[in-house]
């Protein structure tokens, strides 16, 4: 049983099948990456997942509980964090503010109107968002105003603060798409890195083929809207039914 | 201090002293001179300063934290003086009932229009606060008559229950008061040429300004008012990092209608009248217009912009040609004539005109408002010091 | 200020120079520093004209400007005096208001009451002005008067027609020299009777707030008493700018007399609309189609420029009466600004002089001597014919003019014609009707 | 049935008014993105291109009849217009006569003009600015351009009347087989009608079949791609701009006879024409247009007296209960499209 269960799961828009009958399972702890060409349904997966779509069949449970009908907020307050495919931060305010927001979540919950304590005099969270800047190797830049950073230091602080609210699953959805290369294998380090020191589960929707091979544990392949084959890298590499999906290309060129 | 940091508490510091001395900053001019037709401080006008200035501070919360851009905050501000007239009325020309009951009134009303316009954002939800302020408007001005007086208002009237109060002295007029102290009251004060007016409404909203201030800083720099501008800038991180926006946006839009409410009660409680017109969209769009002129976001600004566009209304429309006449009389006639003649359009009749080009002259050549031209300013005179000003762990709304 | 304003203010003034050897800075409250609200201690006298400078009255405002401009000048002894040599009472000597000069300060009430008030408070408060007068909409006028009460000056109403004003919401320390909608519907009555005959059917529109209530309800008593049936009667908002969706269904409803109780705007474009619709070419039950407008203004007789011929309404004044005081008025009105001047202008002007009569008949500018002189008054040859400020309820009893829109006009201000002087007796109605309660008065202090 | 039919005829007149101001405001507000509170401005402005037309046709030199007196009993001076003098009384008669018409074709380039100057002028800055700005600027710009307006023709309405020959109402009762004078409609309100689905055409037609009106909606669009490809959307937006203005300008013209012009006039409209386009949904022509004549019936039909003997107010309030309906019911409007100006 994988902390994150997807059964069946179906979604049209008009006449278009997005997702045909997908089933998944991640397991704890693990990297799980999904991949698949353009309008494979990777993205309808994952949005189906946060709450932003409610799938039309099928079932999504996370640890046991059903995520289908909540709002993105309530299924982040579960334990999912995501990470979006363009760095999302909240621009206009400061790095260090950045951080305590999600430091605040994971302590208060989804609404608490505190509105007459100051923000910097609250220990706990300045003392967690702090830590959490080290980490980050951020702690520096604590006063920039974030919307100033380079993309590679907002998907790092995008990163640092989905972590901070300790999620169980985090969900990347192709964290290094339009970045140079020097910043993608930053990325994978930091990822890598993620993975090693801390009780996670990742799951990652991503095109690089460098990416996916360098994190995942797991494949699953997915092509018009269903899962092809999930398997471990190595086997993904040499799946035939994959490279005549997705690789096509590749081999084409090659 | 009071919870502040240093850098706020000086801000507030300083907002008092001005509040408290306005009566001698705003006539800077002594009496019957040619420029004491710029002076200010007059009960009237320095009044409504501090109340527009607490209705502007109020939408600031809103609009400057959030960005939801409410274009019916008038309704509240409406609502909360209906609901002061009616304590008075009813109750007691004391207006601590009035004031209270005006702020509940409001919170009220805001949080039904809030609850459902808050369902669509951006200009959606300004069409729809402002299809909710003029369908007050309308209400309050026709079918509602009975209740809000409509075109003519509602005025306390000698023959009004009034319970709390004893019956009146034949012939007294029933006047607004705190525990016996009329707010109309004065004390004046000559001083060579200068005459200072210390009134006791004016008092009392500026105490009740200051309040409102305050809570305002304390709001700007709570983990709350941090939710508010993160809901401004990134609504979607904030639903991903399990933070339900609704009940954020809920509570500021609740909080600057209570804020209007409180304006249009003290409004009542400093000259007890109600007119619907008060709920009229311009009346919405001048608090957008002060907000914006002042600085959006940042503390003072709003106030700023409040104290600007009343100053105008207030000083400027009272200029007539016969005063130009007086201030250029020192010129040859001709010359006198002209210059007349090139000021006249701009004043008395024209401040409209003035006001127009002022709003373009701010916009185009201040982006962040009054409070950036602020800035620009302390800058100038800064530029030699060393910044004073460490980094202190924030970024904090220009002030 | 001005260099020479000597109000009360001005003369603390100078008082505090003169003690200024002394140092210490004198301090006192207002309410032990005088007998009344502003009481002009100086060589001078401040009155506050508060008209609509900015907004749909704007030019009306300025009418009423001009006028007390005019006012002023006569009462300082300047101009060829006006209506000062045709006024019953001879009590103004032409040197200002009881040997003061007349200063006066101007203000923009913007037809909205809070902007009202707050000019109406500058006056008071920052100029010292000890009466306030003007205005040109009843929202206005009732609210100011209601400042004025509070304040303790005399209000002198400006043009203000609604039954509230001097009813419901009359107050001891306001005035109104300016008719009202119940005398519009008496006037009108017989006159429309005379015209169109008494089996008519009305149908009447009407601007949905106080005055157009009064109003409506003014001309409906009346006309029904003359044997009139009213068909129906439709509120329209005062934002409306488009009426056709008002006057489309009239001829249906088989109505032959429309009467719009608009004003302003409103009015303007009402009777255009259903001058478009070709109303008046029609012939229903047998009858022309007719149009009714209560209240007219010259002014909104000329934004609606051609369509206003021939249509009956009703109005204080008008300069093309040809008694003394009417002539006299607008000889130096026209002479000093080259056109006629309007009832706006008129009405101000006389309240204007009734107060500065009033308060040298009383000998004090204290606003209870100067109310108890206007109470009861009864004066001649200000362009009204013999008329009384009733006691009662501080209103004005006239002859009240029914003008009919001119057919062939020889220029943009000959857009009236009179068709009837009512006499004051028709027009009287008892002084409770309204209800209200005009308190006493208040000096302020 | 005679009133339902009636209303529905008042419902597309006054809903081609308020389509005809919505759609130039919908061009620059609801696909450019700029918050244009100027827009009333410009509607005004048109109406006073009537004006100042039926002025300078009106210009006149002064007479002395000496058989008249005027009001303080000189001589009666009598203008007489120069057309009179030069093409004799009766041509020069018709002339002005038919002074709102002619404006048409003053009032085009002159609001042309006007949108372009504006434009490149102001709005163009403004572009990249937040909306609060924008609301700023152009709501100082509206009251600076109706302040001038006031100072030269005064605060009063200023009558500006249709040609002799639109005076009066057509019979569409007798027509369809009603009592004659049950169904009466005037001339120039149905002209008016006629001329607005015109331009609405017209606009729609521009848009749709040249190649200028496609680049300028691919431009809405994605603008950045657009410029990508070398276009240059910048010139044909400041185009736009004028376009707007004219559609806006020409409404006013043709508005005069309906009701006399006065300085105020665009701020009467602003709002509503706001929630016109909002309603129709942000960045929609179509939506724009529909909301119009949407709003303009059901406000006829709510101003029926059978409708306030049993909804007392509702005239009061029509437009803007209807205009909560719709946003609550439909998210973005009639035919809003996503992600305008909804942040």
């Amino acid at each position: 049983m994988g902390i994150l269960e997807v059964k069946n799961v179906g979604k049209r828009f008009g006449g278009l099948q997005a997702l045909g009958d997908v089933n998944l399972s991640v397991a704890e702890n693990t990297v799980h990456a999904i991949i698949g060409p353009n309008g494979a349904g990777k993205s309808t997966l994952l949005n189906c997942l946060v709450g932003k779509l409610i799938p039309d069949t099928g079932s999504v449970m996370f640890d046991g509980q059903s995520v289908l009908g909540r709002k993105p907020y309530e299924i982040n307050q579960m334990g999912i964090s995501r990470v979006f495919q363009t760095p999302e931060i909240f621009g206009e305010l400061s790095v260090m503010e950045n951080m305590m927001i999600p430091c605040f979540a994971k302590r208060d919950g989804a609404f608490t109107p505190n509105a007459f304590i100051d923000m910097f005099k609250d220990r706990e969270i300045v003392e967690r968002a702090e830590q959490m800047l080290e980490e980050m190797n951020m702690a520096d830049a604590r006063n920039d105003n974030a919307a100033t950073m380079s993309r590679g230091n907002k998907r790092r602080l995008e990163i640092g603060m989905c972590l901070a609210q300790e999620p169980r699953l985090l969900l990347l959805d192709e964290p290094t798409a339009g970045m140079a290369r020097a910043d993608t294998n930053n990325t994978i380090d930091l990822l890598k890195q993620i993975k090693d020191e801390r009780d996670i589960t990742i799951s990652i929707i991503e095109h690089d083929m460098h990416v996916v091979f360098s994190l995942a544990e797991r494949i699953t392949v997915l092509a018009q809207g269903t899962p092809l084959v999930e398997d471990t890298p190595d086997n993904i590499k040499g799946h035939p039914k994959v490279r005549e999906a997705y690789l096509g290309e590749t081999q084409d060129a090659a | 201090m009071f919870g502040l940091d240093k850098k706020d508490f000086r801000l507030l510091l300083l907002v008092a002293v001005l509040v408290v001395l306005a009566p001698f900053l705003l006539n800077p001019f002594p009496e019957g001179s040619a420029m004491a037709q710029f002076n200010a401080g007059y009960p009237d006008l320095m009044q409504r300063f501090v109340i527009f200035g607490i209705f502007a501070i109020g939408f600031n919360i809103l609009f400057g934290l959030t960005g939801y851009l409410s274009f019916g905050h008038a309704a509240f501000l409406g609502v909360g003086s209906y609901a002061a007239i009616w304590m008075m009325k009813l109750l007691t020309m004391n207006v601590i009932p009035a004031i209270f009951v005006s702020v509940i009134v409001a919170g009220i009303f805001s949080l039904a229009v809030g609850w459902i316009s808050l369902r669509r954002s951006g200009i959606y939800f300004s069409i729809l606060t402002l299809a909710f302020a003029q369908m007050s408007y309308s209400l309050a001005y026709s079918v509602l008559t009975p209740i809000t007086g409509g075109e003519t208002g509602l005025q306390p009237k000698v023959t009004d229950p009034r319970i709390l109060d004893g019956t009146l002295a034949n012939g007294a007029t029933p006047k607004a008061n705190l525990f016996g102290l009329e707010m109309g009251s004065s004390f004046e004060w000559s001083v060579g040429g200068w005459l200072f007016t210390f009134n006791a409404g004016y008092y009392v909203a500026a105490i009740v300004m200051l309040v409102a201030f305050y809570m305002s800083i304390r709001i700007f720099r709570s983990p709350f008012g941090m939710m508010l501008r993160a809901v401004k800038s990134n609504q979607q991180r904030l639903n991903y990092t399990g933070l339900n926006a609704k009940p954020y946006t809920l509570a500021a839009f609740v909080i600057s209608g209570m804020y209007a409410g409180l304006a249009g009660g003290l409004m009542v409680a400093m000259d007890t009248q109600v007119g619907a017109e008060r709920m009229f969209w311009t009346a919405s769009g001048e608090v957008v217009l002060m907000s914006i002129l002042g600085g959006v976001g940042t503390l003072i600004g709003p106030v700023l912009g409040a104290g600007a566009i009343k100053y105008m209304e207030n000083i400027l429309s009272k200029i007539n040609k016969e005063i130009l006449h007086q201030w250029f009389a020192f010129m040859p006639d001709g010359i006198e004539d002209i210059l007349v003649s090139l000021v006249y359009p701009f004043i008395g009749k024209g401040w409209h005109l003035t006001l127009g080009i002022i709003f373009m002259l701010v916009v185009i050549f201040l982006p962040g408002g009054l409070v950036e031209g602020g800035q620009r300013v302390a800058r100038l005179f800064k530029r030699k010091k060393p910044a004073e000003d460490g980094p202190d762990g924030k970024t904090t709304p220009a002030e | 200020m001005s260099k020479m304003n000597l109000t009360r203010r001005g003369v603390l003034k100078t008082g505090a120079i003169a003690g200024a050897g002394v140092a210490a800075p004198t301090i006192f409250t207002a309410q032990s520093a005088a007998a009344f609200t502003n009481e002009p201690t100086g060589s001078s006298v401040t009155l506050g004209f508060n008209v609509p400078q900015t907004g749909p009255y704007a030019d009306e405002g300025a009418d009423e400007l001009r006028a007390y401009e005019l006012a002023v000048e006569h009462l300082n002894g300047g101009g060829d005096g006006g209506l000062m040599n045709t006024f019953s009472s001879k009590a103004l000597q032409g040197n200002g208001i009881m040997g003061k000069k007349v200063e006066y300060v101007t203000g923009d009430t913007q037809t909205k009451s809070d902007a009202a008030r707050a000019s109406a408070r500058s006056m008071i408060e920052k100029d010292g002005a000890v009466m306030i007068t003007g205005g040109s909409s009843s929202g206005v006028a009732v609210a100011v008067q209601a400042l004025c009460q509070e304040a303790g000056v005399i209000f002198m109403a400006g043009l203000t027609h609604s039954n509230d004003t001097t009813g419901k919401d009359k107050k001891a320390n306001g005035f109104r020299h300016f008719f009202n909608s119940y005398m519009s519907g008496a006037a009108l009555a017989p006159i429309l009777a005379n015209n169109y005959g008494t089996d008519r059917k009305a149908y009447h529109l009407t601007a949905d707030y106080n005055w157009g209530y009064t109003t409506e309800e003014a001309v409906r008593t009346s006309t029904e008493a003359m044997g009139w049936e009213t068909v129906a009667a439709v509120k329209t908002p005062l934002t409306q700018t488009d009426f056709s969706s008002y006057i489309a269904p009239v001829l249906q409803s088989g109505a032959d007399v429309l009467v719009l109780n608009h004003y302003g705007g409103n009015m303007v474009n009402s009777l255009t609309n259903a001058v478009q619709f070709g109303l008046r070419d029609k012939l229903v039950n047998n009858k022309n189609f007719e149009i009714v407008v209560p209240l007219y203004s010259r002014l909104m007789a000329k934004g609606a420029g051609a369509n206003v011929k021939g249509i009956f309404g009703s109005t204080n004044w008008h300069w093309s009466l040809q008694d003394e005081g009417s002539k006299a008025f607008v000889k130096s009105f026209g002479t000093k600004y080259g056109f006629p001047p309007s009832q706006a202008a008129h009405t101000c002007y006389v309240q204007a002089m009734l107060y500065a009569d009033a308060v040298e008949r009383a000998g004090s500018f204290n606003p209870c001597a100067v109310a108890e002189a206007l109470e009861g008054f009864e004066f001649d040859g200000m362009g009204n014919g013999p008329t009384l400020y009733r006691a009662e309820d501080h209103q004005c009893f006239k002859d009240v003019l029914v003008v009919k829109g001119k057919e062939n006009p020889t220029s943009e201000f000959d857009l009236l014609e009179i068709v009837e002087v009512t006499p004051v007796s028709q027009v009287t109605y008892d002084a409770s009707i309204f209800g209200g309660e005009l308190g006493s008065c208040n000096p302020g202090a | 049935m005679e009133a339902i039919i009636l209303q529905i005829l008042n419902g597309l007149d006054k809903g081609s008014a308020y389509a005809l101001i919505a759609l130039g405001l919908t061009l620059i507000f609801g696909t450019l993105g700029v918050v244009n509170f100027a827009h009333g401005a410009l509607f005004m402005i048109g109406a006073f291109c009537a004006v100042t037309l039926s002025r300078i046709l009106t210009l006149s030199h002064t007479v002395v009849d000496d058989t008249q007196t005027d009001f303080l009993g000189n001589p009666l001076k009598v203008d007489v217009p120069y057309v009179m003098d030069w093409f004799g009384e009766t041509t020069g008669a018709a002339i002005i006569d038919w002074a709102v018409p002619l404006s048409i074709l003053f009032a085009i380039p002159v609001m042309i003009a006007i949108g372009v100057i504006m434009e490149r002028g102001l709005i163009k800055h403004f572009y990249k600015r937040p909306h609060a700005d924008q609301i700023l600027v152009t709501f100082g710009l509206a009251i600076v351009l109706q302040e001038i307006i006031k100072y030269y023709y005064g605060a009063n309405p200023i009558p500006t009347p249709a040609p002799a020959a639109f005076k009066g109402s057509f019979d569409f009762g007798a027509m369809l087989g009603f009592d004659p004078n049950i169904i009466i409609y005037p001339y120039w309100r149905i002209i008016y009608f006629a001329f607005a689905a015109v331009i609405i055409g017209a606009v729609f037609a521009f848009l749709q079949f040249t190649t200028f009106g496609m680049v300028v909606r691919a431009g809405m669009a994605d603008r950045e791609t657009v410029q990508l490809l070398g276009i240059n959307i910048d010139r044909r937006f400041t185009l736009m701009f004028g376009i707007a203005a004219a559609v806006a300008g020409l409404a006013g013209v043709m508005y005069t006879p309906i009701n006399s012009p006065n300085y105020h006039m665009g701020m009467d409209f602003l709002v509503l024409s706001f929630v016109v386009v909002v309603v129709g949904g942000m960045g929609s022509l179509p939506g724009a247009v529909a909301a119009g004549f949407l709003l303009g019936i059901l406000e006829s039909f709510a101003s029926m007296r059978e409708v306030l003997a049993v909804l007392p107010g509702l005239n009061q309030i029509i437009i803007y209960l209807v205009a909560i309906i719709i946003l609550l019911t439909r998210p973005r409007g009639l035919m809003g499209r996503k992600g305008v100006m909804e942040e």
